[in-house]
């Protein structure tokens, strides 16, 4: 039985003012060049972080059984799976204009 | 009706009467056999639909059906049989009835999701059968862009709706599972002591969950893109043709193992059982249902080598399809050293097991000349591709769900079925089978592509043969159909046990009651203990034994 | 009956026995193993039938020298037949240099060839014996496939993009052309055939049918009759890259990347210009979609070759 | 993947439902409260599993003609308003922080707490989907929802065309999951109202939380992909 949530409302708050700023920040980085794909990079890796703190604190990833985090893991593993192996045919193929460096 | 001297004992059969107590009914047991009535209907549609087809492929031209009309036909057989029989012929019937009560739980986790999910199958299948009526479908069921989402002027949009539809029970029947099999464990049932059906059927659950929602999605972009000519696979558009492929094989191939995989698990009991011995390396089977699922997710390029797919991508998926032929090996080779020194009765789901075995073994060793890529350039979407798969899915699948049946239905029932005409439908079956799809693995290797409605007169001989064969095989699945019927009024009355057979499903009385057991069960052997009478406890791996 | 029953196709390429080899190889195999199995469960089951008398088994639970033995086994025969059959792939996919170009066209539902000197035939390819024919090919319309099973050759034809495949005849005779791919209603009817010639009919077979004109001449109207090269000169109306060379050369595109004109590249240019913008040109070129048809961007692209090989002289400046 | 086994317990119930002494209705086929709330939680987090693969088979379409076309995305992206994103970025980050309120508060036993942050919740959610709705609109009278009225300026249409294809997709699929979430906090508000929840007995709060934050984290990635792409361009 769980008489009180292992996260406390302070935490709660910390991570909502986090994922306002990252999201400000995302769009902010969104207008400066930062060459090549980085910017992509940039917006990707931010919202692997909020995404991350949605799941630790939110969903209480951090507090969950490790059963709860495989197949958390399990879906984007997969996903993982499917993007690579598809992406190795598309960046690979010969007469297809995906061949450009 | 020889044991109504006593007063009938209430089961899960005779606890309520009436349609309705049926369709609002949340035992596993009864919705077992909601689904076992669905997919008997849909096996004989499907079933239907092969019949003209292999009548029109006795002559070289197309004199009986008209071309798309033969087109209709395979798309709608395969649709149908795939869709609707193979995916849900094994968990949700006998999964569902007996992994709850192999684990020793009352029910599954989710009772009323269950319900829900053969709700949902029910309402696919009906849109599926709605668009059959309304005219067919002829993309074939694999639905390749753009021939589907453009040029075919059929009832694609509804068929994929009712795919999409009973996908969610798949979904659905593999998220129960996953869960029931983890928190509803009778006390002491360890996962080492756990039947390998089970473990089979935890194994294909996971490509339930995982693998049918990329279908979803790829089948809904495909009705978005002919609903409203979106351009995201076709090519006059700027569209993929071939992400297309990616995705639908994506769930397509592990779709395969949640046919084959399950089957496995039903042999394993049944090789079990009929041969008085635990299986043979039960790790080994138990890991490699799981290596099976994992690694089965990584192959579905090789559907995909002369589609114009990148060279080096068609090299990776020729290795890792190498690599999921060796789980398979590894089972059939501990299946068969289980019969060394055991004790073997022929049994008609023994028989079938024994069909299975074989005919999974050459089912499996064709899958060899597919992934090997200089080979799959020429037999690609030949009728050996054909021979192959329904290697694996009849004579895989099916023989092994008819044996389940066979064996569980003393269990279900409560009533025997007659041994002599069971084992003779076996034979039939495994005769009848071997006749009419080993002449297409000639027929492949000499170039007849696959979805013909005219072929060169060359062809016509094998042809011929294995359109008998496949009325002999039609004979041989009509049998056990009319004598199971008969048997549940007139079959003799089993025990709680009649197999002598191991395992918490034998330990409840025939027909179990709604809650599976009278007293809470508490597993203190292993699975399989048939030389515990002897005393022969050992375990000569030297692992020790958990408790 | 039975001389209509071969257990092979006909052998009629130089690729027919090295598949084959390959598939009497993995045959082999799995004979073996199935086999194995049979033989095994029938002699096991009747020898261990059940008796009236006989105690209960024993346990046997396993064997990790055994599981290992049917796991490294399998697996290295496994990996034999792939690196067999990927080397063998990478022979099927990649022409010789020096082949003989046919355009093949797939459309609902036959085939299109064209022959370099411009000669059309329709579900018919006529051949001569021993010279690498490479197929470069692309559909009007949904996915076919061309499969010649006498020279163990299939490759899909695709809408929008170009494929290829190569054989190199053997054996003189008509063979039999399928589409693999299904393709709608008549699917089936979508067949025809590969005529091989020795050397001298197939001179006489291109000789006695009416000269035609080369699919690069062809192209070269086509480049005429579109306007294209009102710009693709130098001091054209609007500046324009010059073709000139450009077949198989790398080109500097808008934002740096660089990309090889390939087939499939020019194809694109054509239909979709401003997907890729040379470097240093303003995206003004419109699309010709719809204005021409994929065998028109065949034999431009042919052109093009020619002109690479110096011999169009219209693309010359 | 084992995991520690569930406790033996000496005396074990068996048989017709039970209500255990705080009330908490137990479904039959559970032993106690316990197992059936992790039994709940597991299956919604395997379902979550299901909902990366359904989302993720669009993405990787994505993905797939980003790489392609990514001049023709950027300029396509270019015409999202991004300041309507960035709003419903927030508002959707807002809505889920109201969730995990609602969570704790049922968990602390603060009923009106707890309707309050359900009802914001489901404000928030319709504020979410008001703004897409007008941004649905804003783009049919631009002409740039795909089909026959399509327009877009003539270097890149095609791909700008497959642009707003994953557009209206991936949106559209987001919003039918916030419809479907919305749903079931209006079910949670009702029950919250008559009292069923307790600090015993609060999973389905739980679980519909877990999936509306599943529902915020496809937003969170779908926000860059769909409106900052190329936008320094």
């Amino acid at each position: 039985m769980k008489s009180t949530p292992p996260i406390s409302v302070k935490s709660y708050v910390g991570v909502f003012v986090a994922l306002l700023l990252l999201t400000a920040l995302t769009t902010a980085v969104a207008f400066v060049d930062l060459g090549g794909n980085l910017n992509v990079v940039a917006a990707l890796a931010i919202a692997g972080g909020k995404a991350i703190l949605v799941a630790l604190y939110f969903m209480h990833l951090r507090h969950s059984s490790r059963l709860s985090w495989i197949f958390a893991g399990a879906g984007f593993f997969w996903l993982f799976i499917l993007i690579v192996l598809t992406m190795s045919d598309a960046l690979t193929r010969s007469g297809f204009s995906f061949a450009a460096q | 009706m020889s044991a109504a001297q006593t007063t009938p004992r209430i089961h899960y059969l005779n606890v309520s009467y009436g349609v309705r107590s049926w369709l609002v009914t949340t035992d596993h047991k009864r919705i077992a056999w909601l689904y076992l009535l669905s997919i008997t209907f849909f096996f004989v549609i499907g079933g239907l639909f092969a019949v003209f087809m292999r009548l029109e492929l006795l002559t070289p031209e197309g004199d009986l059906v008209q071309a798309d009309t033969y087109n209709k036909l395979f798309t709608l057989h395969g649709v149908t049989m795939v869709f609707f029989f193979l995916i849900p012929s094994i968990p949700a019937v006998l999964g569902n009835f007996l992994v709850p009560i192999m684990i020793g739980a009352r029910d599954l986790a989710f009772p009323r999701l269950n319900l829900a999910s053969w709700y949902i199958y029910t309402l696919g299948g009906a849109f599926t059968l709605a668009a059959a009526a309304a005219g067919g479908v002829d993309t074939g069921w694999t639905f390749y862009t753009p021939y589907s989402s453009i040029y075919s002027n059929t009832h694609v949009a509804l068929t994929v709706v009712g795919i999409f539809i009973t996908g969610f029970s798949s979904i659905l029947t593999g998220l129960n599972f996953i869960v029931t099999i983890h928190k509803m464990r009778a006390p002491g049932m360890t996962w080492f002591r756990l039947p390998l059906f089970i473990w089979a059927h935890y194994a294909t659950s996971i490509i339930f969950v995982l693998g049918t929602p990329v279908l979803a999605i790829t089948l809904v972009l495909v009705a978005l893109e002919r609903l409203f000519h979106l351009g995201i696979f076709d090519p006059a558009l700027g569209g993929d043709p071939i992400l297309f492929q990616h995705l639908f094989w994506f769930y397509s191939h592990p779709a395969v193992y949640i046919m084959i995989l399950p089957a496995m698990g039903v042999v394993s009991e049944l090789i079990a059982c009929f041969s008085r011995k635990r299986i043979f390396g039960y790790d080994f089977v138990a890991f490699a249902s799981l290596a099976i699922a994992v690694i089965g997710f990584l192959v579905w390029g090789h559907h995909m080598f002369v589609s114009g797919q990148s060279v080096y991508a068609s090299m990776v998926f020729s290795i890792l399809s190498f690599l999921v032929a060796i789980p398979s090996a590894v089972k059939v080779f501990n299946w068969t050293a289980t019969l060394y020194k055991g004790s073997i009765s022929y049994d008609a789901p023994m028989l079938y097991a024994m069909g299975f075995i074989g005919l999974f073994t050459i089912g499996g060793l064709t899958g060899l000349f597919l992934a090997t890529l200089g080979i799959d350039v020429h037999v690609h979407d030949t009728y050996f591709v054909i021979a192959h798969f329904h290697y694996i899915m009849v004579g895989g699948a099916v023989m092994g769900y008819l044996g389940g049946i066979h064996f569980w239905w003393p269990k279900m029932t409560g009533r025997t079925y007659p041994e002599g005409w069971a084992r003779l439908a076996a034979l039939i079956i495994f005769i009848g089978f071997n006749l009419t799809f080993f002449p297409q693995f000639l027929l492949g290797y000499l170039g007849m592509p696959r979805r013909y409605h005219v072929y060169p007169p060359e062809f016509q001989v094998l042809n011929v043969m294995s359109t008998a064969g496949a009325s002999i095989l039609g004979v041989g699945y009509l049998i056990p159909l009319i004598y199971l019927i008969w048997s549940l009024r007139y079959g003799a009355v089993a025990g709680a046990n009649p197999w002598l057979a191991k395992g918490l499903e034998w330990q409840t009385s025939s027909p179990p009651p709604t809650d599976n057991f009278d007293v809470a069960p508490l597993v203190t052997e292993e699975a399989y203990a048939y030389a515990d009478a002897e005393g022969e406890t050992g375990h000569p791996l030297g692992k020790p034994v958990d408790v | 009956m039975w001389q209509n029953l071969p257990l092979l196709p006909e052998q009629a390429s130089t690729m027919a026995p090295r598949v084959d080899a390959l598939f009497l190889f993995v045959l082999g195999v799995a004979v073996f193993f199935a086999g194995l199995i049979f033989v095994s469960i029938v002699y096991l089951a009747v020898k261990y039938r059940r008796r009236a008398d006989a105690a209960a088994p024993k346990l046997i639970a396993g064997s990790l020298a055994l599981e290992l033995l049917w796991t490294v086994i399998p697996l290295g025969l496994t990996m034999v037949m792939f690196v067999w059959g990927a080397l063998l792939f990478v022979e099927i996919q990649n022409p010789p240099a020096d082949a003989l170009e046919i355009i093949a066209v797939g459309k609902q539902w036959m085939w299109k060839m064209q022959h370099p000197d411009g000669h059309q035939e329709i579900n018919e390819l006529h051949v001569p014996i021993g010279r690498p024919i490479k197929l470069t090919m692309t559909s009007e319309d949904v996915i076919h496939s061309f499969f010649v099973p006498a020279f163990r050759i299939k490759m899909d034809v695709l809408p929008g993009r170009y494929t290829t495949a190569w054989f190199e005849a053997t054996r003189a005779g008509r063979y039999r052309l399928f589409c693999a791919e299904f393709c709608g209603t008549q699917h089936s009817g979508m067949i025809g055939s590969v005529t091989v010639l020795e050397l001298s009919e197939y001179e006489s077979w291109l000789s006695g049918r009416a000269a035609g004109t080369s699919t690069a001449k062809m192209g070269e109207s086509l480049f005429q009759r579109l306007g294209c090269a009102s710009c693709h000169r130098p001091g054209g109306a609007v500046p324009a890259p010059s073709l000139v060379g450009l077949f198989g050369s790398k080109v500097a595109l808008e934002g740096g990347r660089t990309v090889v004109a390939d087939e499939g590249y020019i194809r694109e240019s054509i239909i979709d210009p401003r997907a890729k913008i040379v470097a240093g040109y303003q995206p003004v070129m419109p699309t010709y979609r719809g204005l021409i048809s994929e065998d028109g961007i065949l034999q431009i692209i042919a052109y093009l070759k020619s002109a690479e090989q110096g011999t169009g002289e219209a693309a010359r400046p | 993947m084992p995991t520690p086994m569930r406790k033996a317990k000496p005396v074990i119930r068996w048989g017709s439902p039970s209500m255990s002494e705080t009330s908490t209705v137990i479904a039959h086929q559970f032993d106690d409260a316990e197992q059936q709330r992790e039994a709940s939680t597991l299956g919604m987090w395997v379902f979550l599993a299901t909902e990366v693969m359904f989302f993720g088979g669009i993405f990787l379409g994505y993905i797939l003609y980003r790489s392609e076309y990514s001049i023709a995305f950027a300029a396509a992206s270019n015409r999202l308003d991004i300041w309507l994103g960035l709003i419903n970025t927030a508002v959707l980050i807002c809505s889920s922080f109201t969730m995990v309120l609602a969570v704790y508060n049922a968990a602390v036993a603060r009923r009106r707490a707890l309707q309050t942050n359900l009802l914001l919740t489901i404000l928030l959610g319709c504020v979410f989907l008001s703004i897409k709705l007008y941004e649905y609109h804003m783009k049919f009278e631009e002409n740039l929802v795909p089909g026959a009225a399509f327009a877009f300026p003539a270097p890149h249409a095609p791909a700008a065309e497959i642009f707003f294809s994953f557009y209206f997709a991936m949106t559209g699929m987001h919003a039918v999951h916030m419809i479907i979430g919305i749903g079931l906090l209006g079910g949670l508000l009702f029950r919250a109202g008559r009292g069923r929840y307790s600090p015993e007995y609060f999973t389905p709060v739980e679980l519909v939380g877990l999936y509306w934050h599943f529902v915020d984290v496809v937003w969170i990635f779908l926000f860059p992909l769909l409106y900052l792409v190329g936008r320094h361009l």
